[in-house]
């Protein structure tokens, strides 16, 4: 038994929300959110290094009944892979806080930090749930914090975008909620007892057929908050949108619950038909990397442009996902958090200069360097850990995900590569015309540098970003026995499969996914 | 012809003593009342509110004895009690909300009170019918105060309206209900509904015209007072044109009544040829569902966009009924819990916005009122985001429910039906909140703070919404034992329910 | 004999039908009102008939009641219609549509 | 043996800490402190590296000196530890790069004395030698790729060290754009080794482990990845077809061209080849192509080099144009001499660069050679110093380039290749005439330099001249350790270098007279053409120019290749970006569907709300719609 430190973890969000709300003059509202964000971050630090890494399951468990009937309980528990997210989760959220307060939020503070310390709490709660049915609850719990930041405190179109946003995470997860309880009816049916915990589901034995639909469902619900190519549309108009603080979150946490229930959830619930969709998984993947990096490259909105890089940077990591070995899963779960850190980042300073000059046309600027020179020279930094330089963060990931995905096939990889040279092409581009060159608005000569708050923000940032460039091993040695435990699923179902049906199966499961992103699913003749 | 023997009838009164005191009440209220001010009516309010507190305790201690009254006409079950608590808490918090209201709108507090009780009295008669005229009879109390109570605003040509299309419409279907109660008879040549289903259970006259019409009146009839489609057309206009406070009480207690009544009939006392009626219910399902939803999205009118969401809900429990499993029995008695809760919550924040003589219904004059108002605004959200199905809001737990056992029965695409349709009412109850959230201008509210009633109506439904979502399982372990309790089966352990 | 039976359902049924009818046809209220009563009537008729035909006395008691309600609703109704004549002056159901779509 | 050696780590240390200070303290401290820094952290290294040669050379032959830092990547079944190892190979590459770098970073305090972004410069200098140290300091390939995009990435920033002028920045990203590109062939090259090798349970990049374990790969397998690793040559050391940035490149401050352009990062794909020579070898045919490659480019570049004006652009062609000689040289298997030559063209060509500068800097930023002249007698020590890189570069005897481009050619002839050595000869000749073509341009004539910079031309600062007289000394007796078997001490160099990258076996011996005979008689004849066009008769240039009007272009215009890549790469990928990606899939089609999905639900309520007319009979009439539908169903249940 974990003793509790989990439920503190996800519900300290909760209490510093409701406590926020009985704060009245902006100052306290904002120390207050801040100072109740850096309470789960102290804890995640803790476990961090309280983690056993030599031990593959949960660890801190901690489980009650909540609905017996259904055999529904309240059940934390953490394991390397969500470790790293829930480190993620923290940091980020106090560092956008921590941002915020500096002017970035001009209206309604209060809302605006119980939202986000709610959004904590939705985001904490997936990662250490177990039990399938708290899951979808805190995964639900996610959404509407976000829907709220974005529509309140958005530029531009935020209601379309919010709105958008929701709609388009819903169709996944209702469908999701059907699957779940359909895998659990299932596992009643052939083992009599009722449970939603996920361990006990795993073995849950079911026919080809159903185990596709189960998988369509899961992961449709998680390629859209990935979000895999075709689904990604969501994503660049809620980013252009979004407040700062909501970008940051939503591109460094929220997208990262998409991979982690692939990891999780669709993956060792149904290895066998991840093997089968893998070349599908794959081929939209690197779609999603050459894709987002074409697109990112012409756009003339800073946010778009990095919205877009971040639909490239996850195809890498679903690629990494599905290479289906350790070098790629493990580089592919490195590369959330590395595309975390970075984009955070970048989401962080893209907001900084729409601060200082409400725009963020790429060409409303130009020569910036001469007037901010520490901001170009963060920007620089941020940019650099994002075309994933070596030696910092951002190279490991990439190069275990296409080392990984190499060994499993090279072809992709080939592909995959154009992404990094891409990457580059766009990243570099935008800096020279925003940083570069001689400064063409007289309005750019005068606009203050970074504060000292807003280089606090940063600091930490860049700081994680060489020590995970350099010394990735602290980071790995504790997620992979996790890891390994999800990949010796899939091998043992690997096993399993007849490699003479698998073209056959892939067809069938690709049109099946076709089928439901174009939600065009009409009732038969008979129930 | 058998001499009609008034022996053989046991007369047991205690059993009715809830039913009794209502009556009583009612009739006292009325009196009472006609020396009473439209706009001092507060007192009646009270006095109502305490008969319906004195019946709740009554009908309480009527839990768990599992007995009949009348040589079967009545049943003091359970699955009965829990309606009757469940409509006698609905009328309460109804005229909790009226309060004020009453007084602001200048209705005639006697009738209005006395009404809200007779018409409780019909629900409750209908939630414990052993016997298809008993059914009848409560419906018809029921339906008939209701009509007035619809068009209770006299002065104002909407509610008259009201009034008319719901009178008409409802007796129209009263006609349906009464042949296909006549068919029933006809086929099986009793009214009471036990010896139905035992002749049923032994093929007497299955797969009769005669059943078969009779069933398919029967479920007609029904299907007018839960507002399943096709039959569903009244519901906008009545919504829209009733007083709120009323179109709040057609939203709770009409639906409880309707669907005990229902329940009883069809998943209890019909299950024998439940394949005959649930391969249409598998289409009004699906229907009710889609169209509520669809039609909802375009609504302009929160009265009427509530409505239509009533239609679809009605849907998603027809779901469940379709399944025609005991555990969806017991699923839709949570499901009707909770959506009663939310519901009284949303109408009680639809009153709050509403003053004499201007109505202030529509969505646009939502607009900015977290600014204005952010408890109320967020009570709003909060219950808008239950209908929506978002956890662990009740809402969420009862579509889960109902979800669990249609999948049980095996209907996987009416779930995708039903979890596309969920979507689809995302966007028009989402774009609710947008309004208040997101958007400016709008209509002010008078001060809370004068309409305690209304803080109180609110404030209670809060709580279940929240409370029942997050701690459901009492609330399960009794919609199971008194759905259970019904079928004859007693309390049963939960988890052994999914067959 | 059993054949008048068959015969008087079908006769009940067709008034129904009649009632049914009215309703959709005629435009005046009132007249709706009473082929609703024509619908109520039919049904009592079937119920006697039933009644008669099983030898149990309650489809006739099952009449009486359905005779009170309708009473009462004709009561009711006519009050309703009244107090909505006050207001629009018209009893004609085309023009009772302030509330649509 | 592997002798461990902690003190390497220092090498890159103070670079670095070199680094953290101008980027940090610099601007503040000041000129003075960054002008003892800058230098100081290179010097230091030097110093270490000389000790560490020394130390080399005491240990038997064939011996490593290595330390291991730190466990870097342990991901599943793969790691790389970051760790350093000197062996003969890395030893002569350390002491090329600090050697030659210190010297420049010293003339760069002089070059950038007006220049108030000094600090950053200080600060990406100090980078750079960090990178490139790790580059050459690295015990395996993936450390080793660390460095070589390290480099790429200081070559960017210094080459867009003027940042203002949009022109040079978008110089700067080309450059690392185009070096990306061969990154990515790089890595590839990388994955196609592990996986090979991880087939057979070696999951290590250590050039040790792949030296011993090479052996496993077949040969397919072994030409996969020697090409694809020489497409990452190809771009860092500018070859055909990834020539193209370098010369835009030398819109940088000239000890950056001098440094990074033409000593030491170019030459880093030579240096990758050399240290993975036991791929290569494995894989003739791909050393076939590296040979090919680099002849080609040699010729192609030289031709270009013939007809620039612009004096920096000719050294930048000469270089790409040597680095072909190296790589011609490495292709036929002659890897020491390829080195060889990198050395000593390190020092003429640093030196080239640096006389450049210094001419540059004398004419406050004239770089047009059209519009200087005569200037031997007004920077004397410039005209010296670069006469002898000239005469280096154009192999002349004692001179070091001589010896090692001689190397190359003999090799090549050698090793059967007569093809590429007649290619290498020709490009002697050019060589020399396009010097010497720039030398007389430059310093001899008459002066015909604007009046207005005329009056203050002056020779530059010692800080400046000290480096170039080190370096010509350097590049007339760095060619010394190499002389051709038997005379003397013989060919030290190979020698030392032979543990490291193997030893040449020529197919056919001698010829060495007729050899050396030939390439010196082209490159004298080479003299002669640049004098008699440039000194005899001035004006035969724009004649022979008129003459052959389109051929003259097509030089000047470097083939247009330039406009070629941007006319089938560029603007195609922007167009498909814009039009096809962004217009038509993401906003019509992707975005159509959804935004289409909810459109329809809207109709959908639009029209089917249209059915609540408000009439009551109307809701009774589809009420009994309903009815009948029911009732229908009933009887057909019935009848059926």
């Amino acid at each position: 038994m974990g003793g509790g430190i989990l439920t503190a973890l996800v519900f300290i969000p909760l209490i510093g929300a409701l406590f926020v709300l009985m704060q009245s003059d902006e100052r306290s509202i904002w120390n207050s959110a801040f100072i109740f964000s850096l309470l789960p971050l102290a804890i995640s630090f803790y476990l961090f290094f309280a983690f056993d890494p030599s031990r593959a399951g949960y660890q801190f468990v901690e489980q009650y009944p909540w609905i017996p009937q259904f055999g529904i309980s309240y059940h934390f528990g953490v394991d390397g892979l969500s470790l790293v997210l829930v480190m993620l989760t923290t940091i980020l959220i106090s560092l956008s806080l921590l941002y915020s307060g500096g002017g970035d939020i001009d209206h309604r503070p209060r809302e605006f930090c119980f939202f986000m310390l709610v959004l904590e709490m939705g985001l904490l709660g997936t990662l250490l749930a177990v039990d399938l049915l708290m899951f979808y609850v805190f995964w639900e719990l996610m959404l509407f914090p976000m829907y709220f930041l974005i529509g309140i405190w958005g530029h531009g179109r935020p209601i379309y975008a919010a709105v958008k946003f929701v709609l388009f995470t819903m169709i996944g997860s209702f469908l999701m909620l059907a699957a779940i309880i359909y895998l659990v009816m299932l596992n009643r049916a052939h083992t009599g007892d009722l449970t939603f915990d996920l361990p006990a589901l795993y073995n849950t034995p079911m026919t080809a057929t159903e185990a596709r639909w189960m998988f369509a469902a899961f992961a449709l619900a998680f390629a859209i908050k990935v979000p895999m190519w075709p689904l990604h549309t969501w994503l660049p108009d809620a980013h252009t949108n979004a407040p700062t603080a909501g970008s940051v979150i939503l591109a460094g946490v929220m997208l990262k619950m998409g991979t982690y229930g692939f990891l999780r959830f669709a993956i060792p619930l149904f290895p066998a038909v991840a093997i089968e969709a893998t070349p599908l998984f794959m081929a939209l993947a690197v779609i999603g990397i050459i894709y987002g990096a074409l697109l990112a490259m012409v756009q003339p909105d800073l946010k778009r442009l990095i919205a877009y890089s971040s639909v490239s940077h996850l195809g890498f990591v679903m690629l990494g996902i599905f290479a289906f070995n350790l070098e790629g899963i493990d580089g592919a779960v490195y590369q959330m958090l590395g595309h975390g850190l970075s984009t955070g980042a970048l989401f962080l300073l893209v907001g900084m200069i729409y601060l200082r000059r409400h725009t963020r046309e790429i060409s409303e600027y130009g020569g910036l360097w001469k007037s901010v020179p520490i901001y170009a020279a963060v920007f620089m930094f941020a940019m650099l850990s994002s075309i994933g330089l070596p030696g910092l963060n951002g190279f490991v990931g990439e190069f275990l995900i296409m080392l990984g995905s190499y060994l499993h096939s090279p072809i992709a990889v080939v592909f995959a590569v154009s992404g990094v040279i891409l990457g580059a092409l766009y990243m570099l581009w935008t800096y020279e015309r925003v940083m570069f060159g001689p400064i063409t608005k007289a309005v750019n000569e005068t606009i203050a540098d970074l504060s000292a708050r807003e280089i606090a923000t940063m600091i930490p940032l860049m700081a994680l970003m060489i020590v995970m460039g350099l010394y990735p091993n602290f980071i790995i040695s504790k997620m992979e026995p996790s890891i390994a435990q999800v990949l010796s699923r899939v091998h043992s179902a690997q096993v399993r499969i007849d490699t003479e049906h698998r073209q056959e199966m892939l067809a069938q499961t690709a049109s099946l996914i076709l089928k439901h992103t174009l939600v065009a699913i009409a009732p038969p003749a008979d129930k | 012809m058998t001499p009609f023997n008034l022996s053989a009838i046991d007369f047991q009164w205690l059993p009715l003593l809830p039913l009794i005191a209502i009556s009583l009440a009612a009739m006292v209220v009325l009196l009472v009342g006609v020396r009473v001010e439209d706009d001092e009516t507060d007192g009646l309010g009270w006095l109502t509110i305490a008969a319906l507190a004195i019946a709740f305790v009554l009908t309480f201690a009527m839990s768990g004895q599992n007995t009949t009254a009348f040589s079967g006409s009545i049943a003091i079950d359970d699955f009965a009690v829990f309606f009757q608590l469940a409509i006698l808490f609905a009328a309460a918090v109804v005229v909790l909300m009226s309060l004020n209201y009453a007084n602001e709108t200048r209705l005639p507090g006697a009738e209005y009170y006395s009404l809200i009780l007779f018409a409780a009295l019909g629900m409750m008669l209908m939630a414990s019918a052993g016997d298809l005229i008993i059914i009848f009879l409560g419906l018809e109390t029921m339906s008939i105060s209701i009509y007035v109570l619809a068009g209770l605003k006299r002065s104002d040509p909407r509610s008259n309206e009201a009034a008319i299309k719901y009178f008409l419409l409802g007796a129209f279907s009263t006609g349906f209900l009464l042949y296909g109660i006549a068919l029933i008879y006809g086929a099986t040549g009793t009214i009471k509904l036990e010896p139905i289903r035992v002749a049923l259970s032994h093929g007497v006259g299955l797969s009769s015209p005669m059943l078969m019409l009779g069933v398919a009146m029967l479920l007609i009839g029904f299907g007018f007072k839960i507002a399943a489609v096709p039959f569903h057309m009244w519901t906008p206009d009545v919504y829209e044109g009733a007083p709120t406070p009323i179109t709040a009480f057609m939203a709770t207690g009409v639906k409880l009544a309707a669907f005990a009544g229902f329940m009883r009939v069809f998943s209890l006392h019909l299950i024998a040829v439940s394949a005959d009626w649930s391969s249409v219910l598998w289409v009004v399902a699906a229907l009710t569902m889609t169209i509520g939803n669809v039609v909802a999205v375009v609504q302009t009118n929160i009265k009427r966009m509530l409505a239509y969401s009533a239609i679809a809900h009605a849907g998603y429990l027809l779901v469940a009924m379709t399944a025609a499993i005991p555990a969806a029995g017991a699923a839709m008695m949570y499901y009707l819990v909770g959506y009663v809760f939310a519901n009284l919550g949303a109408f009680g924040v639809v009153t709050a916005l509403e003053r004499r003589g201007e109505a202030n219904d529509l969505i646009s004059d939502y607009r900015g009122l977290a600014a204005r108002e952010p408890g109320l605004a967020a009570a709003m959200a909060i219950f808008l985001l239950s209908f929506t199905g978002v956890p662990p809001l009740v809402g969420f737990i009862g579509k889960f429910y109902v979800f669990t056992a249609a999948l049980q029965a095996g209907l996987v695409w009416l779930v995708v039906i039903a979890v596309l349709n969920a979507v689809i009412a995302a966007y028009y109850y989402i774009y609710v909140i947008v309004a208040m959230y997101m958007q400016e201008g709008g209509v002010p509210v008078s001060k809370m703070s004068l309409r305690p009633g209304l803080v109180a109506t609110i404030t209670i439904a809060l709580i279940g919404t929240v409370l029942i979502g997050i701690y459901p399982q009492p609330y399960m372990t009794a919609a199971t034992t008194a759905f259970n309790s019904a079928l004859g089966l007693g309390p049963i352990h939960a988890a052994s329910l999914l067959p | 004999m059993n054949i008048a039976y068959s015969w008087v359902m079908a006769l009940s049924a067709a008034i129904f039908a009649i009632g049914v009818a009215g309703v959709l046809i005629r435009r005046n209220i009132l007249v709706m009102f009473m082929s609703i009563e024509l619908m109520l009537n039919a049904v009592n008729l079937a119920f006697i008939t039933l009644a008669r035909r099983m030898g149990s006395m309650d489809g006739q008691v099952i009449v009486f009641f359905v005779m009170t309600v309708a009473a009462a609703e004709a009561a009711v109704g006519l009050a309703i219609i009244i107090s909505s004549f006050r207001n629009r002056e018209t009893i004609n159901a085309d023009e009772l549509n302030l509330m649509r779509w | 043996m592997i002798v461990s050696f902690p003190p390497l780590a220092f090498i890159l240390l103070f670079p670095l800490l070199g680094f953290l200070f101008n980027v940090f303290l610099g601007a503040r401290r000041g000129r003075g402190a960054v002008n003892l820094i800058g230098p100081a952290a290179i010097f230091i290294p030097f110093g270490i590296a000389l000790v560490a040669f020394v130390k080399l050379l005491t240990l038997p032959s064939g011996s490593v000196l290595s330390v291991t830092l730190w466990p870097w990547i342990y991901a599943g079944r793969f790691h790389a530890d970051f760790a350093l190892q000197m062996d003969a190979l890395s030893a002569l590459m350390t002491l090329v790069v600090s050697g030659v770098g210190a010297f420049i970073h010293l003339y760069s305090v002089g070059y950038m004395a007006h220049d108030d972004d000094f600090a950053r410069f200080f600060a990406y200098m100090n980078l750079f030698a960090l990178s490139m140290l790790t580059l050459v300091l690295a015990n395996n390939l993936l450390l080793m790729f660390v460095g070589w995009e390290g480099v790429g990435l200081c070559s960017y920033l210094l080459i867009s060290f003027w940042y203002t002028n949009a022109q040079y920045a978008y110089n700067g990203r080309k450059a690392f754009i185009v070096n990306r590109i061969g990154d990515a062939g790089f890595l590839l090259g990388i994955f196609t080794i592990v996986s090979a090798l991880g087939s057979h349970g070696i999951w290590s990049l250590d050039f040790a482990t792949l030296r011993d374990n090479i052996h496993l790969l077949t040969t397919a397998t072994a030409t996969t990845a020697a090409v694809l690793l020489f497409i990452g040559a190809t771009g860092k050391s500018a070859q055909i077809p990834l020539y193209v940035w370098l010369p835009d490149a030398m819109v940088g401050p000239t000890p950056v061209s001098a440094l990074i352009h033409a000593a030491t990062m170019v030459t880093a794909g030579v240096y990758m080849v050399a240290r993975m020579h036991f791929l290569y070898t494995l894989a003739p045919s791909a050393m076939e192509l590296v040979a090919m490659i680099g002849a080609i480019t040699a010729i192609f570049a030289a031709s270009i080099a013939m007809v620039q004006p612009d004096i920096k652009r000719v050294l930048a062609y000469s270089t790409i144009s040597q680095l072909g000689y190296m790589f011609l040289g490495v292709g036929v298997g002659a890897f020491s001499a390829g080195i060889f030559h990198v050395m000593t063209h390190a020092f003429f060509k640093a030196l080239l660069f640096l006389c450049a500068g210094s001419v540059i800097h004398a004419l406050d930023g004239e770089q047009d050679m059209n519009k200087m002249g005569g200037l031997r007698t007004k920077l004397p020590i410039t005209y010296a110093t670069m006469l002898i890189a000239t005469l280096a570069i154009s192999a002349l005897p004692p001179f070091s380039g001589f010896f090692s481009k001689d190397l190359i050619l003999e090799s090549a002839y050698n090793s059967g290749h007569t093809g590429l050595w007649i290619l290498g000869i020709i490009t002697a000749a050019m060589t020399s005439f396009y010097m010497f073509r720039l030398i007389f341009m430059t310093f001899h004539g008459d002066s015909r330099v604007d009046s207005t910079k005329a009056h203050h031309i002056h020779e530059s600062p010692q800080v400046m001249t000290i480096p170039l007289i080190v370096l010509a000394v350097m590049a007339v007796i760095g060619g010394w350790v190499g002389l051709p078997e038997g005379v003397l001490w013989g060919n030290k160099i190979s020698q030392f270098l032979a543990p490291s990258v193997g030893n040449f076996t020529p197919v056919l011996q001698g010829g060495f007279v007729m050899l050396t005979g030939t390439s010196l008689g082209l490159a004298l004849f080479g003299i002669l053409l640049a004098w008699y066009f440039y000194i005899q008769a001035p004006g035969m240039p724009y004649l022979i120019a008129y003459q052959m009007q389109s051929a003259y272009n097509v030089l000047l215009n470097k083939y247009y290749i330039d406009q070629l890549y941007n006319l089938i790469v560029t603007r195609p990928l922007f167009w498909v970006s814009t039009f096809v990606l962004g217009r038509v899939v993401d906003t019509f089609m992707i975005d159509g569907i959804v935004d289409g999905a909810g459109l329809s639900v809207q109709t959908g309520g639009q029209l089917s709300r249209r059915i609540e007319t408000g009439n009551v009979q109307q809701y009774a009439f589809v009420y009994v719609l309903g009815v009948l539908a029911i009732v229908a169903y009933y009887l057909y249940l019935v009848t059926h």
